[in-house]
């Protein structure tokens, strides 16, 4: 296994006095897709907040352990240079009210990118890499608000391309989209993680059995704390499962 | 909040025959108030409200039976009497317009002319008419109001206008609060509002005094008016009686205007 | 890419936070001065003798504000009594029976109401003492009155009413209608007994705001109400409100600190309607079920 | 005991469409009556309208009843100008705290000023006029050019500011609360700092809704009465400079039109009383062009983008 690109060594994470996360360890392997399953509030979302620490807007929260980036504490990072490197896509499309272009070069020029073509050459180059470019190209300028659900989550992937991440995470990025537009966002992800490390987080197994090449499956302990059970490449946790709970998870036995 | 509601539905529907309802010249509603509360104390059955308003709004009101008497400030005009056929006009008191100024600015004395170029606007600065060098502030009340008709008669002579630049305040009490605290301003108000607030300014030499306005010396007098629909009958012909008495004429000169008895 | 630093970033953000907090803080100063000034210059003036005395001596300011408080009472009841069942019937018939009717009638009627409540909300007061003026006290002959001015009032809480109402029942749940209707109740069965219950931590915020709104009007009451200060004892008497004796007061005589006082008064009387409207709500929001 | 049941059944529809009726009726004497004050107030300024003419009474700047001059220009000026003053002077404070309320205060400062605000945007506006009067007033007298008296367009426009302050402050404020989480999470999530995400994104998107609340205080401003007798000195002039200072006419004193309203309409007969409720038309007009105005500036927004 190549040297991973994120890691969490014995990470915990706390709301006030309850324990959500409880020691969690995991390599984010480079330019791979990691999926991270596990049933309805076994703290996978929250978890995959860790790795760009969107957690810290919740009032209450705290954590122990370490998160790495390329070696690095994320904690010690400046958390707006993390997020730039760390970009994120939520379950629900949030494009901003804004038109389809300043929807995209938000990100470039929050960060200082600001010479007129350049950006429109990097709007162009966010928007085919998240395969949205075609079915927009003429109308830029109109209301991202009036894309369909599937364009305007393949959106917010440009719009997250575009500031140049390492890391891209996603939170259930298809779980409100019809089939066909869940489809599209599949084969996406397949031509995204030539250029990136993704991360997504699913309840759909099916979907992290398509299109994940590692697999890391999180449950709830007795005191309701997400705990790792397993993780592995895909192939691996889906055939083969080392734990019996995976196997009771993903033959359909709970969840 | 139910005892209100239970003592609003209490409240009558409408004036008892023993209410006398009394609206207009806010120069004359001080007076006005004073000559009900005496009234009323020697006739408790009968109850006399007074709201202000301005003199036209008395003879509106008297004229078109809206009130019981309307109070006036003023001479009332041909064509209100023309317009109000059957209203009869009761002249209970005298009243003098005196004018005054901030205590601040220091001149006692202006002729009527100056006065008249003062409230146009033509002297524009007490230095003019032997005052510190300050710019003068223009009080004044707005159309309507029997103080300004009388004033606008008898010293800017019906054609002269006052300045657009005064200060227009809705009351003579407004006027006296005005020219109180605002420096180096003039102003024209009832002899009954003067106070120890405002300096009072004599015209030609003639200090306003109800002494000097009742020998005729002092040239800015005008009527005090009651205003009835027609000829007043019961409650309100009593209590106009009593004003004309020798008790009533008292409290009009205890409050510094003219009797006319 | 060319990049700004986080840095500056950060140095901007703390630059444009410190200016909001200042903003807040002098927003909140000049409120604070504003009130505190007058309950400071007013609350020492304030004795039992205030509250049961009316105003007397004319131009001197003297005396107390009790018959102000009887003439604001009887004028927050009668203004009610007009607008309450108006304006919440009003507000019932367009929420409940009037999505229903399609009819070429009904349809342009429902569109004006709508529209006239939504323009008659951002109307100056003064137009409705204008508007009291030339008809309740010029044209109806009910004079500077009571009457008149409470008829005004109505005019100027009618929209608030009728749009709180309006609000109120919107937010009752279509399934509480709908259960009702299919146990077999008829329509006002299920307003009376469904619809309105519910509603009524709503209705009666929109009330209470209405009588908040008469108490601190002085406009209207300046043209309508004549301003006489004896104790009402009709309704076509005159008088004067709480507000309007703090004008009258401010305008007329030398009597400030009275004035202070009287508005010290106003203020605490706003402060209790806005805890009472805060008390139902807090109801609204606990146990709306339970009306 | 079909009978009784059908007989039940028959009232109860009675009663049912009889309520209705009821309602109706009570639905339809509001609308009279809302209909009724629009209408008889333009009828009352119709012969105004008339008998002066439009453009004298727009564009006319001598308001003297007793010569039947009725120019309403110089109160319109008024108008404009001391609600001008009051955003100048009241905007930016007013936005600044709904946004600070919003987006920056911790919840403990939001607790205890948000509900302060919101008390003060009902204090009576003659409270604000009593202390105008008092302290205001003899403040701006200290101001020393020619013919100041205190009175004028900056005491009124400091009135005006404090009293819109509360309003603007308090709907603003919840038109910022009101912009989804998502946004502000998405541009966090890009690396924008909290100010570059409240700038970018939730200002932004809040923008409908804070100009409605600007529109709310414009129209409190327009509208306001008493406050503006008190200190504003009433006099019916156009406001002018009276130093070469084009500022010093904020010290210039002025009448709106409402004061005209209030301070005449009890003394007015005839052709006088239209032009008050010609007064009241214009001053109507103007809080409509204030809210048509907003509504275009926020289509031509939209379509920006």
């Amino acid at each position: 296994m190549p040297e991973p690109r994120m890691r969490t060594i014995d990470y915990c994470l706390y709301y006030g006095g309850f324990r959500a996360l409880n020691s969690i360890s995991m390599d984010i392997p480079p330019n791979m897709i990691t999926a991270i399953i596990g049933p309805s509030g076994c703290g996978k979302s929250t978890f995959l907040r860790s790795f760009n620490r969107m957690n810290e807007l919740i009032p209450g929260v705290r954590v122990t352990g370490k998160v790495l980036l390329d070696g690095e504490d994320i904690f010690s990072l400046d958390v707006v240079s993390l997020r730039r490197k760390v970009g994120m896509v939520f379950q629900r499309p949030n494009p901003f009210p804004k038109s389809i272009f300043d929807n995209v070069a938000y990100g470039p020029r929050i960060h200082g990118l600001r010479k007129g073509d350049s950006l429109a050459a990097l709007v162009e180059r966010s928007l085919k890499a998240a395969a949205l470019w075609d079915e927009v190209k003429d109308d830029l300028q109109k209301s991202a608000l009036s894309l369909s659900g599937g364009q305007q989550q393949r959106l917010c992937i440009a719009r997250a391309l575009a500031v140049e991440p390492e890391v891209i995470l996603m939170d259930e990025p298809a779980s409100a989209l019809d089939p066909i537009a869940t489809l599209k966002i599949e084969e996406l992800l397949q031509t995204l993680k030539e250029n990136y490390t993704i991360v997504i987080v699913t309840h759909n197994m099916q979907q992290a059995a398509r299109v994940s090449d590692f697999t890391a499956f999180l449950l709830m302990d007795e005191s309701r704390a997400g705990n790792l059970v397993e993780f592995g490449p895909t192939k691996q946790i889906f055939t083969t499962p080392r734990d019996s709970r995976t196997e009771d998870y993903i033959s359909g036995r709970f969840g | 909040m139910l005892l209100a509601v239970g003592a609003a539905l209490l409240l009558p529907m409408s004036a008892r025959s023993s209410e006398i309802t009394v609206v207009g010249s806010t120069t004359v509603q001080p007076l006005a108030e004073l000559l009900a509360e005496a009234y009323q104390a020697v006739n408790p059955g009968v109850i006399i409200t007074v709201s202000g308003g301005g003199s036209s709004v008395g003879v509106t009101s008297a004229g078109n039976g809206l009130c019981d008497v309307g109070m006036a400030s003023r001479e009332i005009k041909e064509s209100e009497r023309q317009e109000f056929p059957s209203m009869a006009i009761h002249v209970i008191a005298r009243d003098g317009i005196a004018i005054v100024t901030n205590p601040g600015v220091g001149v006692t004395n202006l002729s009527k002319s100056q006065v008249r170029d003062i409230f146009t606007g033509d002297i524009t600065n007490w230095s003019e008419v032997g005052g510190p060098d300050q710019d003068i502030v223009v009080v004044s009340r707005e159309e309507g109001s029997g103080t300004r008709a009388a004033f606008e008669e008898m010293v800017m002579e019906g054609v002269f206008l006052i300045t657009g630049a005064a200060v227009l305040q809705p009351s003579n009490g407004a006027v006296v609060t005005t020219v109180a605290s605002t420096p180096y301003s003039i102003a024209y108000i009832s002899f009954g509002y003067m106070n120890e607030s405002v300096a009072a300014v004599s015209v030609n030499g003639i200090a306003p005094t109800a002494a000097n306005a009742s020998a005729g010396r002092y040239p800015i007098v005008r009527p005090l008016c009651m205003l009835t629909p027609g000829t007043p009958q019961g409650d309100v012909k009593a209590w106009l009686d009593f004003i004309m008495s020798p008790d009533g004429q008292a409290i009009v000169s205890d409050e510094g205007y003219l009797p006319v008895q | 890419m060319s990049s700004r630093s986080p840095a500056g970033r950060k140095l901007v953000q703390a630059g444009a936070f410190s200016l909001l907090w200042v903003s807040a803080l002098l927003s909140v100063l000049v409120l604070a001065s504003v009130v505190g000034y007058v309950m400071i210059k007013g609350i020492p003036e304030l004795n039992l003798s205030f509250f049961t005395t009316p105003p007397r001596g004319g131009l001197s300011g003297e005396g107390g504000i009790s018959s102000t408080i009887v003439a604001t009472l009887y004028l927050v009841v009668m203004t009610l009594l007009v607008a309450a069942p108006l304006g919440i019937g009003a507000g019932v018939f367009l929420v409940e029976y009037a999505e229903s009717m399609q009819n070429r009638l009904m349809k342009p009627l429902i569109r004006i109401a709508r529209f006239g409540v939504e323009t008659l909300a951002g109307v100056p007061s003064i137009i409705f003492g204008l508007f009291g003026y030339a008809l309740f006290v010029t044209l109806m002959h009910f004079g500077f009155s009571l009457l008149s001015a409470s008829l005004a009032g109505a005019c100027l809480i009618l929209p608030v009413v009728i749009r709180t109402t309006e609000e109120a029942l919107k937010a009752v749940p279509q399934s509480y209608r709908e259960g009702s209707l299919s146990l077999g109740a008829t329509r006002w069965e299920t307003i009376r007994r469904v619809v309105l219950p519910s509603a009524v931590p709503g209705i009666t915020t929109g009330m209470i705001l209405g009588v908040g709104r008469i108490i601190s009007e002085t406009a209207v009451f300046y043209v309508t109400l004549g301003g006489s200060y004896r104790t009402p004892t009709s309704i076509l008497s005159s008088g004067r409100t709480m507000a309007l004796h703090v004008f009258y007061l401010a305008m007329e005589t030398r009597a400030f600190e009275k004035a202070m006082a009287t508005g010290a008064v106003l203020i605490a009387c706003i402060i209790a309607v806005n805890l009472a409207i805060n008390a139902v709500s807090r109801r609204l929001t606990a146990g709306g079920g339970r009306w | 005991m079909t009978g009784t049941v059908s007989a039940r059944g028959r009232m109860k529809r009675l009663t049912d469409s009889a309520m209705g009726l009821v309602l109706l009726g009570s639905a339809l004497v509001s609308v009279t009556i809302v209909l009724l004050i629009g209408l008889f107030t333009l009828k009352e300024a119709l012969p105004a309208f008339r008998d002066i003419g439009l453009v004298r009474l727009l564009t006319g700047t001598e308001w003297r009843p007793g010569q039947d001059l009725y120019g309403l220009f110089a109160m319109i000026a008024g108008s404009v100008l001391v609600t001008l003053g009051a955003i100048v002077l009241g905007l930016p404070l007013a936005l600044g705290c709904a946004v600070f309320l919003a987006e920056v205060a911790p919840a403990w400062v939001r607790a205890v000023v948000k509900p302060s605000i919101e008390l003060l945007a009902g204090i009576p506006s003659v409270v604000f006029g009593l202390f105008g009067m008092v302290v205001l007033v003899p403040m701006v007298r200290g101001i020393d050019v020619p013919g100041n008296a205190g009175f004028g367009l900056l005491s009124a426009s400091m009135v005006l500011a404090v009293m819109i302050l509360p309003t603007i402050a308090s709907v603003a404020e919840v038109a910022l609360r009101s912009v989804p989480e998502e946004y502000r999470q998405g541009s966090l999530a890009l690396g924008a700092t909290r100010w570059e995400t409240l700038r970018r994104v939730t200002v932004p998107a809040a923008r409908s809704g804070m100009l409605a609340a600007v529109v709310l205080g414009l129209g409190r401003a327009l509208g306001e009465t008493i406050a503006m007798i008190m200190v504003i000195g009433n006099a019916v002039m156009m406001p002018e400079a009276a130093t070469s200072n084009p500022l010093t006419i904020f010290l210039s004193r002025a009448r709106t039109l409402t004061g005209n309203i209030a301070v005449e309409i009890n003394y007015a007969t005839g052709l006088h009383a239209a032009a008050l409720f010609a007064t009241g038309v214009v001053l109507f007009v103007l809080i409509m062009i204030v809210n048509a105005s907003a509504r275009a500036l926020l289509a031509s927004g939209m379509r920006r983008g």
